[in-house]
């Protein structure tokens, strides 16, 4: 058995000087470089992954508590109909749903807060109030007032994202410097046009971090809320039935397609990143 | 047109800045009468307070007593009138539009439309010297190509009132000179009102109509120069001697006001 | 310009919406309970009037929306009327969760932190670990949650700790993703200066990239705090749903009794809002300290 | 003295009374045992906390605990206190269902993680398909409580009579104007709450003789529980940390609880056993079983500790 | 000290930006040799590749061709010699720092101890002039006082080798003047080498040995005057037929280097 444990070892050491060995050096041809940026983390992965396998059967962990990466992906191979529909019950209506809406009604909320100082005073503490509303809570109440269905996981999404959206942009909307507002003043330029041409490029960078963090939050609140009550399809559902049937590899199979999809969402909304604030020091600087 | 009319006037103007230790007086019962189509030019020692009250008068900074009115009005009304155009100290070029955009911002906010835009960016590019550097973002641009942004982009929206504070400081003597020779030729050909901060005692002089020289802190007014100059000023009035006695009596007032003796 | 005054700048805007927003909530009370109220006079062959529907809306045993006062009656019976020691208590939940929150902020905070300045300064980890912060994100922790329970317990690990883990398991990612900004956010010519001096990174650390990410600190721990109360919660469950809000908010929903689970929500509200404020004071206090134009 | 570790299936209530009335009157103590109780919840499968090694001894109902076993953790019985099964489905009348047969177009809440599989078999012995088409019923994972009828989102829903169903009556709704189905009456019962062990720790003598005694007293405890439900439900009521239990109802779901433990002495019953084997192998196209267990049960220990 | 040891040589060097539409030719073969002791005026028009230039040197930039020493190392390993103290073109005040704080800032990174690094920082305020504004912000100083705060924090940790990239740009005459010749006393008195970015002609010719006269795009060397002016140079040596002789040449290198014509 402790073969295993020495090949991960080695595996592990390998890979890692490897990588080092990678990101020190420079490429000159551009599709040598995009090449090795994609693989180093892969490496990464395959790593991971390896060590798993290999600590799996080097101490004889029983699949029920933690199934190896072959298992799960023979159970992945062959229940591709399953997850999809799970996929698209979890991830396509609610979580994508419930981050749009939750993310738009935070912005909204911002920008309406920052449009009155009167509100600010009066809805910024309750938004706070409302910032960790816990999904164990609300989920069920939640199952109450929308359904079993799909709608439901959006509304606890929606609550589950509405925070950290507004933070990030309440915070945001204050980076534009004094000489930049100042300029604004000059030009008597209307509350609007400050927001549209002054001080929503200035936030970018905060909100986008609310996109990233809600990304990823979004996928669990969706996946948890259907704990609490759900029709017999979803990751969520899936995750707690299979579960309780002990089939772990099942629980995984599901788990790997949520990370996939969450990395791919996340990853998706880093590039939008880059794209729209190309500006700012942390991309300008070859990195965001 | 009728008499002048007073474009900026300030009566025993005070302004103080309460910090962390201690106030700063930037402004001490300063009075000044600026006139319609005056180019006055301020001048005085590093920190006197001139950028402070440029800043008055495009309200960005509250005074703390006295009175002041801009176009009669209150510098609010004014501003909310829209009624300069300011060239900060710093270039103030927002990082995430080119630098046609950013010369196009107070158009788009004034409401200009598409081909005008176009047709004014391009203008003040060519009178500043940056054609060919539109498409560029700020930070690609040395340090005088991002002052001379930031005046085209003050001078896109004809305003009828200039505050320009140093806008030239990054320059070198030659694209100084040319600038120097537009921004009259443009003074005369509109009627423009313009406040100018420099530190160049030749500019203040070549350029000015009224020449306002400031001592620190507190910032007063110690001069008030009207040039003999006339109107029409080719390059080499500069030799004459009626300039270099306007220059002498500025640098006279400035050493004055210095704190300290050479 | 007036003086501030408490009254005028702070009481008065809470009250309004505080106000506005328990106008709707009356309105939903009666929307939302008016079904099963007009059901049940049906069952008993009772003619109702719409008043009297309005009446019972209000005082429901299981409402599908709690009228506000059957809440605070609640909150009130389980805080002031009871022992803050007894089990009956919500103080003693509240604080049995705040003490998971605040050791899972604690570790999460320090976690970030520090994965965010290693990812900042090593391309190696920049490349392969961020990618994998992520994908870790996407697992739903409920669903490994025992599992991880299990295995810290058969390490010896238990009591506080493996909540506070889960609790920490949500609250760094936000922390990781606003540092990694932050502490990429100074100017290129700060960064320059710096690089004249031929300063140290630990010295670019502390000097420029630590300070310059102060904004973004503060506004991802409040987030982080947010999501660690969240966490807490959620990680009462697997852990047998003993003691906490959690297991209140569980038990309430599992018996039925949906004005239990209302005023657990609102304790785990009032707690996160105590706990968002309470940072947002660190920020404007460490804010002043930093000189920043007001 | 001997370390116990039992984990149950859900949070602290009177249906396991049997246990914290043994550890509460002294029961274990007296077999030289020192028994920790974990409460489960709702993501907790004792199976799991079994396998990681979080406990000795699990209770769980039997369809899961044989589903598990196929699945490769070997779970053992090693005493079934509960003989009556306390599931049913129950509907509103006003739906219209009087028999199981109406049940076909409407929306039954069932409970998932595990716990299905009674209902699947039910389902599957009535030829009644639970995909949502329209000859079969529509069915949704429940959550924890009995919401879905009181606002109609559901015809029918999953209730325990010692529990469920008299939160449905509490919350107003008379007994007239409901229609349950007991499992036990259907023909369908399957056993529940059973004492498990992993069949690797058998092989250990004096785990065995841990176990031997761990049975005894809690059996004693059941007894006790049964002879004094109020005093039992009161016990049960110390021990809920989330001091959210009340009294009116434990005692009630105790004077219930009884009624299923009566008829067992702690051993399982071979007959129980063959009909929820049965049960559970006829689940149609899809049975939770695929075949006989083997070794799923031992009678050592109840042979042992009722000796 | 023996014959005059080469502080920076560079020899056909270029540097080209990459920017989104197209390349930028901030540099093309530059040849230039600065020994020890001198003080290397650059004048040119704006965006000629002045700044570029002294962020070669400084290792702030990497040269496309052509090679450069710094003390006879790579620029990289000079820098990590700390043989160079930068004053940027803009201030770059951290803005969390009071003013003192932004000048112990190199002595701090570079181990100084504290009475040593308080002694300093009281030295350079007065230096520049600014004697009781330790305690400020950046943001509650004028444009000229942050400039003034810049060059106290580059002069701070006494390095041989000065880059100043328009130090006196926001200054008036008289605070430039005195400056000036502090900056001519510290140089003559420590031997420093200087390597300095102006506009003003006069400036550059009465500080300087030698003095690089650049054209833009690409920034070429157009030409390189060796002062005939004595070390020692009081104020009125800007009267002189000599210092005038040697401005005239470096305006005439500057208009032959101007793209547009008067
Ligand atoms: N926001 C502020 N808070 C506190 N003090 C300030 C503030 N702004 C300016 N000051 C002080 O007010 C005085 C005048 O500043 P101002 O910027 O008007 O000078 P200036 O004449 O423009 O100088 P320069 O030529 O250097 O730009 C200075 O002493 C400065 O320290
Ligand atoms: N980061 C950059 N990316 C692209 N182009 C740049 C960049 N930095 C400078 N340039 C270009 O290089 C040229 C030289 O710039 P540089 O800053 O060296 O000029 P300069 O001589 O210092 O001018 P000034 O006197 O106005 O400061 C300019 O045309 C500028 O547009
Ligand atoms: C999500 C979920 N819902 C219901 C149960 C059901 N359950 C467990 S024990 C028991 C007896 C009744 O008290 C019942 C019904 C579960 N395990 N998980
Ligand atoms: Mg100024
Ligand atoms: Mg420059």
């Amino acid at each position: 058995m402790n073969g295993y444990l020495v090949f991960a070892l080695v595996f592990w050491l390998s890979a890692w000087g490897l990588n080092e060995w990678l990101v020190r050096r420079t490429f000159k041809d551009r599709t040598v470089r995009r090449v090795v940026n994609t693989a180093v983390p892969l490496i990464f992965g395959i790593t991971l992954l390896v060590i798993w396998e290999c600590l799996v059967h080097g101490f004889d962990i029983p699949s029920i508590l933690l199934p190896a990466p072959s298992m799960i992906w023979a159970r992945l191979t062959s229940s591709v109909p399953t997850l999809w529909a799970d996929f698209q019950q979890t991830f396509l209506k609610s979580v994508l749903t419930g981050y749009a809406l939750g993310c738009g009604l935070g912005f909204a909320v911002a920008i309406l807060v920052d449009r009155s100082p009167f509100l600010q005073k009066g809805l910024l503490p309750i938004g706070n109030f409302v910032s960790a509303l816990p999904m164990v809570g609300v989920a069920p109440i939640m199952v109450m007032w929308f359904g079993f269905d799909w709608q439901s996981k959006v509304a606890v999404v929606v609550i589950m994202t509405f925070f950290p959206m507004l933070v990030n942009t309440v915070q945001g909307l204050s980076a534009a410097s004094h000489m930049e507002r100042d300029l604004m003043r000059t030009y008597a330029a209307s509350w609007w046009q400050t927001l549209v041409k002054l001080r929503l490029p200035a936030a970018w960078p905060f909100i986008f971090n609310a996109l990233k963090i809600n990304s990823t939050l979004a996928l669990i609140g969706a996946i948890v809320a259907e704990f609490f009550g759900t029709p017999i399809v979803g990751m969520g559902f899936r995750i707690s039935t299979e579960v309780g049937r002990s089939n772990v590899d099942m629980v995984w199979a599901e788990i790997a397609v949520a990370a996939l999809a969450g990395s791919i969402f996340y990853g998706l909304v880093a590039l939008a990143e880059r794209w729209v604030t190309f500006w700012h020091p942390s991309v300008r600087g070859g990195q965001a | 047109m009728t008499a002048p009319f007073s474009v900026v006037s300030a009566k025993d103007l005070c302004l103080t800045f309460q910090t962390g230790d201690g106030p700063v007086h930037a402004l001490s019962n300063v009075d000044l009468e600026v006139k319609k189509g005056d180019f006055v030019s301020f001048i005085g020692p590093s920190g006197c307070g001139k950028t402070t009250f440029l800043r008055v008068i495009a309200d960005l900074e509250k005074h703390t007593s006295g009175t002041i009115t801009v176009n009669g009005m209150t510098p609010e009304n004014a501003r909310k009138d829209r009624s300069y155009g300011y060239v900060f100290q710093a270039a103030a070029l927002y990082p995430w539009r080119t630098i046609e955009k950013n010369i196009a911002l107070p158009l788009e906010i004034m409401g200009f439309s598409k081909e005008e835009q176009k047709k004014r960016v391009e203008q003040t590019l060519e009178l500043v010297n940056l054609t060919g550097f539109g498409k560029k973002f700020p930070w690609q641009l040395s340090g005088g190509m991002q002052q001379r942004a930031s005046i085209a982009r003050a001078l896109a929206f004809d305003a009828d009132l200039l505050l320009m504070d140093e806008p030239f400081g990054a320059l070198d003597e030659i694209v100084r000179d040319h600038l120097n020779s537009e921004l009259l030729k443009l003074w005369d050909r509109t009627d423009k009102t313009i406040c100018f901060v420099t530190h160049s005692i030749p500019e203040a002089v070549y350029l000015s109509t009224k020449i306002v020289v400031m001592s620190p802190r507190p910032g007063r007014v110690t001069d008030i120069i009207e040039s003999t100059l006339p109107r029409e000023r080719p390059l080499e009035i500069r030799e004459t001697p009626e300039f270099l006695a306007i220059a002498h009596r500025v640098r006279e007032g400035l050493k004055a006001g210095h704190s300290y003796e050479e | 310009m007036t003086s501030p005054s408490l009254l005028r700048d702070r009481i008065l805007p809470i009250l309004t919406v505080v106000f506005a927003i328990l106008i709707v909530w009356h309105v939903f009370v009666v929307y939302l309970n008016a079904p099963f109220v007009r059901d049940q006079a049906a069952r008993a062959g009772e003619e109702i009037t719409f008043s009297q529907v309005v009446e019972r809306t209000f005082a429901q045993e299981r409402p599908v929306l709690p009228a506000p006062h059957q809440i605070f009656a609640e909150l009130w019976d389980t805080t002031v009327n009871k022992a803050v020691t007894s089990k009956r208590s919500l103080v003693y939940h509240a604080w049995i969760t705040l003490s998971t929150t605040l050791l899972g902020f604690v570790i999460g905070t320090v976690l970030g932190i520090l994965l965010a300045v290693g990812i900042v300064h090593n391309r190696a980890m920049d490349r392969s670990l961020m990618p994998w912060v992520i994908a870790s994100q996407t697992i739903p922790i409920l669903a490994i949650a025992p599992m991880v329970i299990v295995v810290l317990n058969s390490v010896g690990i238990s009591g506080i700790l493996p909540k506070a883990l889960i609790s920490t398991y949500l609250s760094f990612f936000p922390i990781v993703v606003g540092m990694v900004k932050g502490l990429r956010s100074p100017d290129t010519i700060l960064l320059d200066l710096m690089h004249t001096y031929h300063a140290s990174p630990s010295q670019t650390f502390w000097k420029l990239r630590w300070p310059a990410s102060m904004p973004y600190l503060f506004t991802s721990l409040k987030v982080a705090i947010a999501i660690s109360l969240l966490g807490a919660i959620v990680a009462e469950l697997p852990t047998g749903a003993v003691a906490g809000l959690g297991a209140r908010l569980l038990s309430g929903s599992y018996y039925g009794q949906t004005i239990q689970i209302w005023a657990a929500l609102f304790m785990a509200a009032g707690l996160a809002a105590v706990l968002v404020t309470l940072v947002g004071i660190a920020h404007s206090r460490v804010l002043a300290r930093m000189g920043v134009k007001p | 003295a001997e370390k116990v570790t039992l984990q149950l299936k859900w949070v602290t209530q009177a249906q396991f009374a049997g246990y914290y009335v043994a550890k509460d009157k002294g029961f274990y103590e007296e077999e030289g045992l020192d028994v920790e109780i974990k409460p489960g919840g709702p993501d907790i499968a004792p199976p799991q906390v079994l396998a990681g090694g979080g406990a000795d001894v699990i209770v769980d109902w039997m369809p899961s605990a044989l589903a598990t076993r196929e699945k490769g953790v070997p779970l053992v019985n090693i005493a079934q206190p509960f003989k009556a099964s306390g599931m049913m489905l129950t509907c509103l009348k006003e739906t219209g269902i009087t028999k199981p047969e109406d049940f076909k177009g409407k929306t039954l809440g069932v409970w998932f993680f595990g716990n299905e599989y009674p209902f699947l078999s039910w389902m599957a012995h009535l030829g009644i398909k639970t995909d949502g088409g329209a000859d079969g019923v529509t069915v949704l994972k429940q959550g924890f409580n009995v919401d879905p009828l009181l606002q109609k989102q559901a015809a029918c829903i999953s209730t325990m009579t010692y529990n469920e169903y008299w939160q449905v009556i509490d919350a107003g709704i008379k007994a007239e104007d409901l229609v349950t189905f007991k499992y036990e009456d259907e023909g369908v019962a399957t056993l529940e709450d059973g004492l498990y062990v992993l069949e690797d720790s058998l092989k250990d003598a004096a785990f065995k003789d841990k176990m031997v005694k761990f049975v005894r007293a809690s059996m004693k405890g059941w007894k006790w529980a049964e002879e004094n439900p109020d005093d039992a439900a009161e016990i049960v009521l110390e021990n809920d940390a989330s001091g959210a239990q009340t009294e009116v109802h434990q005692k009630r779901m105790m004077g219930e609880v009884a009624k299923l433990t009566a008829g067992s002495n702690g051993a399982l019953d071979m007959a129980d056993y063959e009909r929820t084997v049965k049960t559970l192998l006829g689940g149609g196209s899809d049975p939770v079983i695929t075949k006989e267990p083997v070794g799923a049960y031992t009678l050592d220990i109840t042979n042992e500790a009722l000796k």
